[in-house]
């Protein structure tokens, strides 16, 4: 059953948990301790992913199961148990945290002055959480570890955050909160249905057309604010603005794919009915979030902001993906959750150089920067042309894959999710213009250095991948094809024997 | 040979641009120029074995992206058809490479303005060579990219900038219906490779698409695509603009190679455009239109570059009007020359600025052609070849064009005739305003920059030597090939006209008086042009005052852009201001901050029943005994 | 008829004969012995918990007093909290004056009284345990007697006290009168079928009252904030915790006891009870300063999460109601360890802002505060979340969607007063460091943070423990 | 000459109650009245219990009856200690200054 032969997932799990452990034991003065948390952080989190790689080779891309499978007695007279797994859709996830989180430790390696052992506490915990979440086959543990996430993520933003972070990491908190709360009494409604919440064989249990209604409303209600959906998307931008620089890269970078990936766990396969029936409100507000929330970016003046705006859009996307039903719908849905991670994590880096540099996100601030970092603008403009979703790099096949797959469903919808091409084009050059290009106005800026050592080496890793992922998509899409592909097929079955049931 | 066409460029851009730093200007540009001629070898090696001695082929790569049967393979599609583009275009760059040698010795960052060139040239050879619509689509995307790059070159010009993000946003709107069509092309074709599509055209002719005929449907979707990247009319706009970047750039992209591609996807797809009459229709009636329409703006204009670029759009409209009236090959025929002559005409207009020392103005210019000779008598040529003057290229190719479109016999082929010969009319008029206003006459130019007047280096002479050649000669040598009797042989294949569509058959034998007819407006649009501006330079004034509404549309390019800023970018602008500060500040944030400030107000209400006494407080209890009381005397609903 | 059986009440007598030995003993010396005497007190208390963990099943003294699975669940929690509350006590005391052996003493006799309640299988018993609770607690409510408010709470707690056993004996006697005995086994027998006459039904009524009122549930919880705020801070802590715990163990017996068969009924009034609780929590602590009175509404908050599981009256609803009060407890002590540690200068200090910046002047605590505040915020993987899942499910199961929809609401709402703190202390810029703070807190402090970060790992064992206790009662 | 029934006897213990009640709440003099009301209650309680007893021909409710009078004489003691600290610190026994501690 379990590839690797040793408990790799709760081992990838649990690692970055020891190293914060280790961390908070470090006792010393300031500066020691600050250096020695920076390292076992940075150690802590390139042991994990080198671990995870494992998970890479090992995975079986030909099967539908769940693989690196663990299984212990956790509450075993409600039928809650500690069970752990990956498939088509998880794998990738977890390597996308164990990848971000040492970029993230490594790019606030200098910009992070103060309670350093705190926040590489935090980053670690953070971390661990969210792999187990994605390596969760247990509802309640997954619930535990999609809660835990907010805890280190409100410390995140609201230390190290900026001018109104207090109101930004309240917000971001209560909001989900409320969400996640609906979601945990559809979970004991599910527990006391089922009488198990292992999810294995939740997806084998069929729930009445009426109840799926209601858990689909909680589900959605929890996810839809995770993921962000419009209407509940603004905690976003204020949550991105004042995190400080590799908190935005993972709550855009990991933390926004959860919702997404519920919906992909949990409402798809448990609640097929619902699912179809409510697909046309989740089409309606992904159109409405892709073109709504791009004209807003396009109005931006803060770079976070306009960003963070920006992943809302995408976001929508994927949504739309997902509920298409359709294999290129759901593909292009993961990838575009990938590509998103990575590229979007990686304007939030691009975006803190120039912070780090100037302490200003506005962008009147710039222009011109091009000139003085000629390096920067040439990574900038990777990325920005990949979130612009131009082929070759990582935001295309998504974006393509998704609008084949919902031209399928309904040619408008892809229409709307087209404009978000335009859209999206005009607010990335618009920003890419105002802050790289143009005549250097202020004299601060002429003295800028382009990137040191430590960014080129953040960046490098994130190009390749844009670049991987943007030319040869196929070595990703391979891992969820099987388990896409089971997954329709079961959505198929559903709705089939509920027609059936029906006449 | 085949691959090495393609990658070479790609491999001098990776020099030039990652290791231009440390290679130097002088190493990296000449990297480049190498690795563009080698690939220029290659491609005509390679026109040779495939187009000559008619052996298509197909070089694949790897896979793309395979999904539920969505599979897309990266590949090199050899066919007559693309191996003239490839060599075409490789043929081009170089010569553009090795002009801009000279042309940008002075500029500053000479490794990224050719990392630029051989990128572009790169997208484009892949653009030519796709074997699938999303190959296709990626080689569109990446010129696009590469043509915003260099649009934007000088980037510290705002004007520059902001054309280079319209020509990128326009381009967007394009492919939008690009997108879409790919996606209506999969969902009818179960696939997005040419050759699947081509073998499935028959059987999916009944199929519908929201009541309306699926090919119908495609065919309109990728010409509005074509449109977007083309200029044609609507989608135009960018076009001038894009004259912002440097002219080695506007020659080779904005009038040799990107803006046709548009004409190749159309004759790419020519098996599904056969049976799309109504899209051919269409685009007949666009692509006149456009000739027309920009024709008439080019007569106006006063930068030596805005006005080449205008007869650069309106020439596309002649390509497209030959594709809809399914003369795919005579479209190809002009497009090929007049790559030539049109990169000639840019360059020559470059070498122009370059001696005027970067002035574009033709009303600040004249009176140099003695002192650069050699530049004016190329500039004759390739406004000789432009005008359609018997025996040069573009001589073949126009008349061509506009014999299919009289051949037609429709009422849209009709239009075309008819709106072409104007056209044609007013192209050999603009052409030699051009000529005249920029060389004779009195130098309107201050002394200071006439004495600086120069015949341009070598490394910008020689490129324009061998594209004047082309542009006298390539007319005459391809004409039995392209259009001629040979055509059937030559393409192979690689353009599919239905049995019915014997287009070129007819245009050979239609009324002598209809092959004559360009030759004739042609020259006496020179004529007039000499009348007006050499002999009686009052005239044109006379004219603008007689008819200022006219004389102030045409400068104001019919207002388009006056249109497209007050119906999308204001509103787009004000849109967003208003969802932002509105819709998500006030309303949507409202809720929540609203119920925070009841909670709190809620916590005030609670708090004050806390009086403090322990009367009031006993008496709560009491109050809670007799309500519970009741409530179990009575009874209520618990749940 | 069972027969006096002594033996079985060991632990009680024990603990008696403890209390009146210490209390000797402590007034024999010339000097203060307060230090000595708690220090014995605790030892007592961890003696009888032995005792009780050893205590056999069966009724004594004719039927008043029972001994079961359930009432050594309660009564070890009760020792437990007790026991760590003295401990908060001691150096508060005797930084703040009144560090007298009477305090000791009058936590232990607290203490029995809280025994006997949970034991008590009689009407009678149960007033004389919930009498001994009451006196005690009215003297250590005022014990810091030159604190004027301190004595002001002392007299509202009498005073309302009073009120409330009244009340408690009216309906005892309403009760005996209308079903003809005060034992509960006889009551349960007479009561079978669930049928009420109206003298009886206001006689329950009258009885759930008086235990509402210690338990601190809307509308009796109106003591709560002034005497928490007024009373010394380790006596707080004490009232916040055992008798909480007493007095909802105490609740359940009766309530699935003898009343067994009218749940139908008195459901209704828990309902109401912690619907108005569980908003009250919620509210009425957003604007509060002192952190006192905020425990104090946060903990009628917690009362009315615990009476959800309650009101759904089936067995996991009462295992739910014990886990909670169990997880409640632990996390309150640790809460109320960090408030005794806020001392500055020597002054104690009781505002929420003055908890500013310790993030960085004090992490260890900071940490543990937040830990606390975070649990019962309810966030998983923290204590606090398997308390509320536990209640939430039975009121799942139930069907009582009303109950936990209010908690969902409620519960975002509580999180905003609670994250205030955890931002107070994070976020806020800080003043001056507090005093260094004796072993004595750390250790309770680390101890019930460990347990409550740890509960997720080993929650089996407990919740077993807890599901026998429920089957003892609910028979 | 009429029998006093047992219902007499409950009328009187809950007159004695309520009014036990109201002067705990009605009276703004001072606390030594709330001590006597509560007395007053405890009274009726006491009452009642008898009532029952006699009335059920058991002694269950008189043994009650004894528990409570020992207890309330506790509480009683307690309770006016208590008052007296609070006199001690505030001077006055006023219920309405028994009111410091709010909101």
């Amino acid at each position: 059953m379990n590839a690797a032969g040793f408990p790799i997932l709760s081992l990838v799990t649990f690692l970055p948990l020891a190293g914060a452990l280790v961390i908070m034991l470090v006792r010393g003065e300031e500066a020691v301790v600050a250096r020695n948390a920076r390292w076992t952080a940075l150690w802590a989190s390139l042991i994990t992913l080198a671990l995870s790689l494992l998970l890479w080779t090992g995975f079986d891309q030909t099967t539908a199961e769940f693989q690196f499978v663990e299984q212990a007695e956790w509450l075993p007279e409600f039928g809650v148990g500690y069970h752990m797994g990956v498939d088509g859709i998880s794998v990738l996830f977890i390597l996308l945290s164990t990848i971000l989180t040492p970029l993230c430790i490594l790019s606030s390696w200098e910009s992070v002055t103060t309670r350093v052992r705190e926040y590489m506490v935090a980053f670690l915990v953070l971390e661990s959480m969210m792999i187990g979440m994605f390596a969760a086959l247990d509802f309640v543990l997954f619930y535990i570890f999609f809660e835990a996430v907010l805890i280190p993520m409100f410390l995140i933003i609201g230390i190290w955050g900026g001018g109104r972070r207090v109101y930004a990491a309240l917000k971001f908190f209560l909001y989900t909160l409320a969400g996640s709360l609906l979601m945990l009494l559809a979970i004991l409604a599910i527990w006391y249905q089922a009488g198990t919440t292992d999810i294995p064989v939740l997806m084998q249990t069929v729930f009445s057309p009426q109840m799926q209604f209601w858990l689909f409303l909680a589900f959605f209600a929890s996810f839809a604010v995770k993921v962000p959906m419009w209407p509940v998307h603004t905690w976003l931008p204020d949550a991105h603005v004042e995190a400080p620089t590799a908190g935005s890269v993972i709550l855009a970078g990991v933390l926004l794919k959860m919702g997404a990936y519920g919906f992909l766990r949990f409402s798809l396969p448990l609640l097929p009915q619902a699912s179809a029936d409510f697909a046309p409100l989740i089409f309606a507000l992904s159109i409405i979030a892709v073109i709504y929330t791009s004209l807003v970016a396009l109005a931006q003046e803060d770079m976070k902001k306009l960003i963070a705006y920006s992943s809302i859009a995408h976001m929508g996307i994927v949504t739309l993906g997902i509920f298409t039903f359709t294999a290129q719908g759901l593909s292009g849905a993961l990838f575009t959750m990938l590509s998103h991670g990575v590229v979007s994590g990686a304007l939030f880096l691009c975006v803190g150089v120039l912070y780090d540099r100037v302490h200003s996100r506005e962008i009147m601030r710039y222009g011109g920067v091009a000139k003085v970092m000629p390096a920067y603008a040439l990574v900038f403009m990777v990325f920005t042309m990949a979130s612009v979703a131009l082929p070759g790099l990582a935001g295309f096949p998504g974006e393509l894959l998704v609008i084949v797959g919902a031209f399928k469903v309904n040619p408008w919808v892809a229409l709307g999710a087209c404009m978000g091409m335009i859209l999206g084009a005009a607010y990335a050059l618009y920003l890419y213009r105002r802050v790289i290009f143009g005549k250097i106005v202020r004299e601060d800026l002429k003295a800028l250095l382009d990137l040191s050592p430590r960014e080129y080496a953040t960046f490098a890793p994130l190009i390749l991948l844009t670049i991987w992922m943007g030319v040869y998509p196929s070595s990703f899409l391979n891992f969820f094809e099987a388990t896409v592909a089971a997954l329709i097929a079961r959505h198929e079955a559903a709705l089939g024997a509920a027609r059936l049931a029906g006449m | 040979m085949y691959v090495g066409a393609i990658f070479f460029p790609l491999l001098g851009a990776c020099i030039a641009g990652f290791f231009g730093r440390w290679l130097g200007d002088k190493v990296s540009q000449w990297v480049t120029v190498a690795f563009m001629a080698i690939a220029a070898v290659c491609g005509s090696l390679a026109f040779i074995d495939v187009a000559l001695g008619s052996a298509p082929g197909i070089v694949p790569l790897f896979t793309f992206i395979d999904v539920g049967g969505f599979e897309v393979e990266w590949a090199l599609r050899y066919d007559t058809l693309s191996v003239v583009m490839v060599a075409m275009v490789t043929f081009i760059s170089t010569l553009i490479h090795l002009y801009s040698v000279g042309y940008m010795s002075h500029d500053a960052t000479i490794p990224r303005f050719f990392a630029y060139l051989s990128l572009f040239t790169f997208m484009m050879l892949m653009l030519v060579t796709a074997d699938n619509l999303v190959q296709l689509f990626f080689g569109w995307e990446g010129v696009g990219l590469a043509s915003y790059l260099l649009i934007g070159y000088w980037y510290e010009k705002e004007s520059a900038n902001r054309a280079a993000m319209k020509a990128f946003i326009v381009n967007r709107v394009g492919d939008v219906f690009f997108m879409l069509g790919l996606a209506l092309t999969y969902w009818t074709f179960a696939s997005v490779e040419f050759e699947t599509i081509f073998a499935g055209v028959e059987a999916a002719r009944t199929t519908t698409f929201l009541g309306l005929p699926a090919l119908e449907v495609i065919a309109l979707l990728l010409f509005l695509g074509a449109c977007g990247k083309s200029a044609q009319i609507g989608l135009h706009t960018w076009l001038p603009d894009a004259m912002e970047g440097p002219t080695p750039v506007s020659a080779l992209i904005h009038a040799a190679t990107m803006v046709t591609a548009g004409v190749f996807l159309m004759c790419r797809m020519s098996p599904v455009l056969e049976y799309a009459p109504t899209t051919l229709t269409i685009i007949t009636i666009v692509g006149a239109t456009t000739a027309i329409f920009a024709a008439t703006i080019g007569c106006v204009q006063n930068d030596i570059k805005r006005i080449i670029a205008y007869s650069t759009c309106s020439q596309l409209g002649y390509m497209f009007f030959a594709v809809g009236v399914g003369a795919y090959q005579a479209a190809m025929f002009h497009l090929f020359t007049h790559a030539f002559f049109k990169a000639l005409l840019f360059l020559g207009a470059g070498s122009v600025i370059h001696a005027m020392s970067d002035e574009q103005d033709i009303r600040r210019m004249g009176g140099i052609w003695k002192k650069i000779p050699l530049t004016y008598a190329l500039m004759w040529i390739g406004s000789l070849a432009l005008a359609g003057v018997p025996y040069f290229a573009g001589y073949y190719s126009k008349d061509m064009v506009l014999e299919v479109a009289y051949a037609a016999h429709s009422n849209a082929g009709m239009y075309a005739f008819a709106m072409g010969l104007l056209a044609a009319f007013l192209t050999a008029f603009y052409s030699w305003r051009l000529i005249i206003l920029t060389f004779h006459g009195a130098p309107r130019a201050d002394h200071h920059t006439m004495e600086h007047v120069h015949e341009s280096p070598w490394t910008m002479m020689v490129p324009l030597l061998a594209l004047a050649a082309g542009a006298v000669v390539t007319g005459a040598v391809f004409f039995e090939l392209f259009v001629g009797h040979d055509q059937a042989a030559f393409w192979n294949g690689a353009i599919f006209t239905s049995a019915a569509n014997q287009i070129l058959e007819h245009a050979h034998h239609v009324p002598e008086w209809v092959p004559l007819a360009p030759t004739v407006v042609g020259l006496t649009g020179i004529a007039l042009a000499y009348l007006m501006y050499m002999f009686a330079p009052k005239l044109p004034v006379m004219l603008a005052n007689a008819l200022p509404g006219v004389h102030r549309f045409l400068l104001n390019k019919w207002y388009f852009d006056e249109l497209y800023d007050a119906i999308f970018v204001r509103p787009t602008q004000y849109l967003a201001r208003a969802l932002w500060k509105t819709g998500d500040m006030r309303l949507i944030d409202g809720m929540p901050n609203g119920a925070a400030a009841a909670a709190v107000s809620v916590a005030g209400g609670a708090v004050r029943l806390q009086s403090g006494r322990v009367a009031s407080y006993a008496f709560t209890m009491i109050i809670g005994l007799v309500l519970f009381v009741t409530l179990l005397l009575v009874g209520m609903p618990s749940r | 008829m069972s027969p006096m059986n002594w033996t079985l009440a060991t632990p009680e007598i024990f603990l008696g004969i403890a209390g009146l030995l210490i209390l000797a003993g402590g007034v024999i010396p010339k000097k203060e012995t307060f230090f000595p005497v708690s220090m014995a007190v605790i030892g007592a208390f961890v003696v009888t918990a032995v005792l009780v963990l050893g205590q056999g099943e069966g009724t004594a003294f004719l039927g008043q007093y029972v001994s079961d699975a359930f009432s050594r669940f309660a009564k070890v929690l009760i020792l437990l909290g007790a026991a760590l509350g003295l401990v908060l006590a001691l150096d508060f005391n005797e930084k703040a004056g009144i560090g007298r052996f009477e305090y000791a003493v009058l936590m232990l006799f607290a203490t029995m009284g809280m025994l006997v309640m949970v034991s008590a299988n009689d009407l009678m018993s149960l007033y004389i345990g919930l009498e001994l609770l009451s006196l005690s607690l009215y003297v250590i409510a005022a014990f810091d007697r030159d604190n004027p408010r301190s004595a002001e709470a002392g007299l509202k707690y009498f005073v309302l006290g009073a009120l409330a056993s009244g009340l408690l004996l009216y309906g005892s006697s309403l009760v005996y009168g209308f079903a003809g005995s005060t034992n509960f086994d006889r009551l349960a027998d007479a009561l079978v079928g669930g049928t009420a006459g109206m003298g009886l039904v206001i006689g329950l009524v009258f009885v759930l009252a008086g235990l509402c009122f210690k338990i601190s549930a809307v509308p009796f919880h109106m003591w709560t904030p002034d005497v928490y705020e007024g009373a010394p801070t380790p006596v707080t802590a004490f009232f916040a915790t055992a008798p909480k715990v007493a007095a909802i163990a105490l609740l359940m017996r009766v309530l699935a006891g003898p009343f067994g068969d009218l749940a139908a009924q008195w459901s209704q009034v828990i309902w109401v009870a912690s619907i108005g609780s569980m908003l009250l929590g919620a509210f009425a602590a957003i604007g509060q300063r002192n952190i006192k009175r905020l425990m104090a509404y946060s903990s009628i908050g917690h009362i009315g999460y615990a009476l959800m599981g309650l009101a759904v009256a089936s067995d996991t609803g009462f295992r739910g109601v014990l886990v909670y009060m169990a997880i409640y407890m632990v996390t309150s002590i640790g809460t109320f360890a960090v408030l005794v540690a806020m001392r500055r200068n020597g002054r104690a200090l009781e505002q929420v802002d003055d908890l500013a910046g310790i993030g960085r002047t004090d992490p260890a605590m900071a940490m543990w505060m937040a830990v606390f505040m975070f649990s019962m915020a309810g966030i998983p993987p923290l204590a606090g979340f398997f308390g509320k899942l536990y209640v939430f499910l039975a009121a799942v199961q139930g069907g009582y969607w009303v109950l936990a929809a209010v908690g969902i609401g409620t519960s975002v709402v509580a999180t905003y007063y609670y994250l205030r703190i955890v931002k107070v202390m994070y976020f806020d810029a800080g003043t001056a460091p507090l005093d260094a703070r004796p072993a004595g807190l750390t250790v309770v402090m680390a101890a019930t943070g460990v347990a409550t970060v740890l509960f997720f790992l080993f929650p089996a064992p407990i919740i077993a423990a807890a599901q026998v206790a429920v089957a003892a009662i609910a028979g | 000459m009429l029998a006093i029934g047992l219902s007499h006897y409950l009328t009187v213990g809950a007159i004695l109650f309520v009014l036990g009640i109201l002067g705990i709440f009605l009276n703004r003099k001072n606390i030594i009245v709330i001590l006597m009301s509560v007395e007053l209650i405890l009274l009726s309680v006491n009452l009642n219990l008898v009532a029952f007893s006699a009335q059920l021909g058991d002694l269950t409710g008189q043994i009650f009856a004894m528990l409570i009078l020992t207890v309330a004489a506790a509480e009683a003691a307690i309770g006016l200690a208590i008052v007296v600290i609070h006199f001690r610190n505030r001077g006055t026994i006023e219920v309405d200054d028994v009111s410091t501690l709010r909101g």
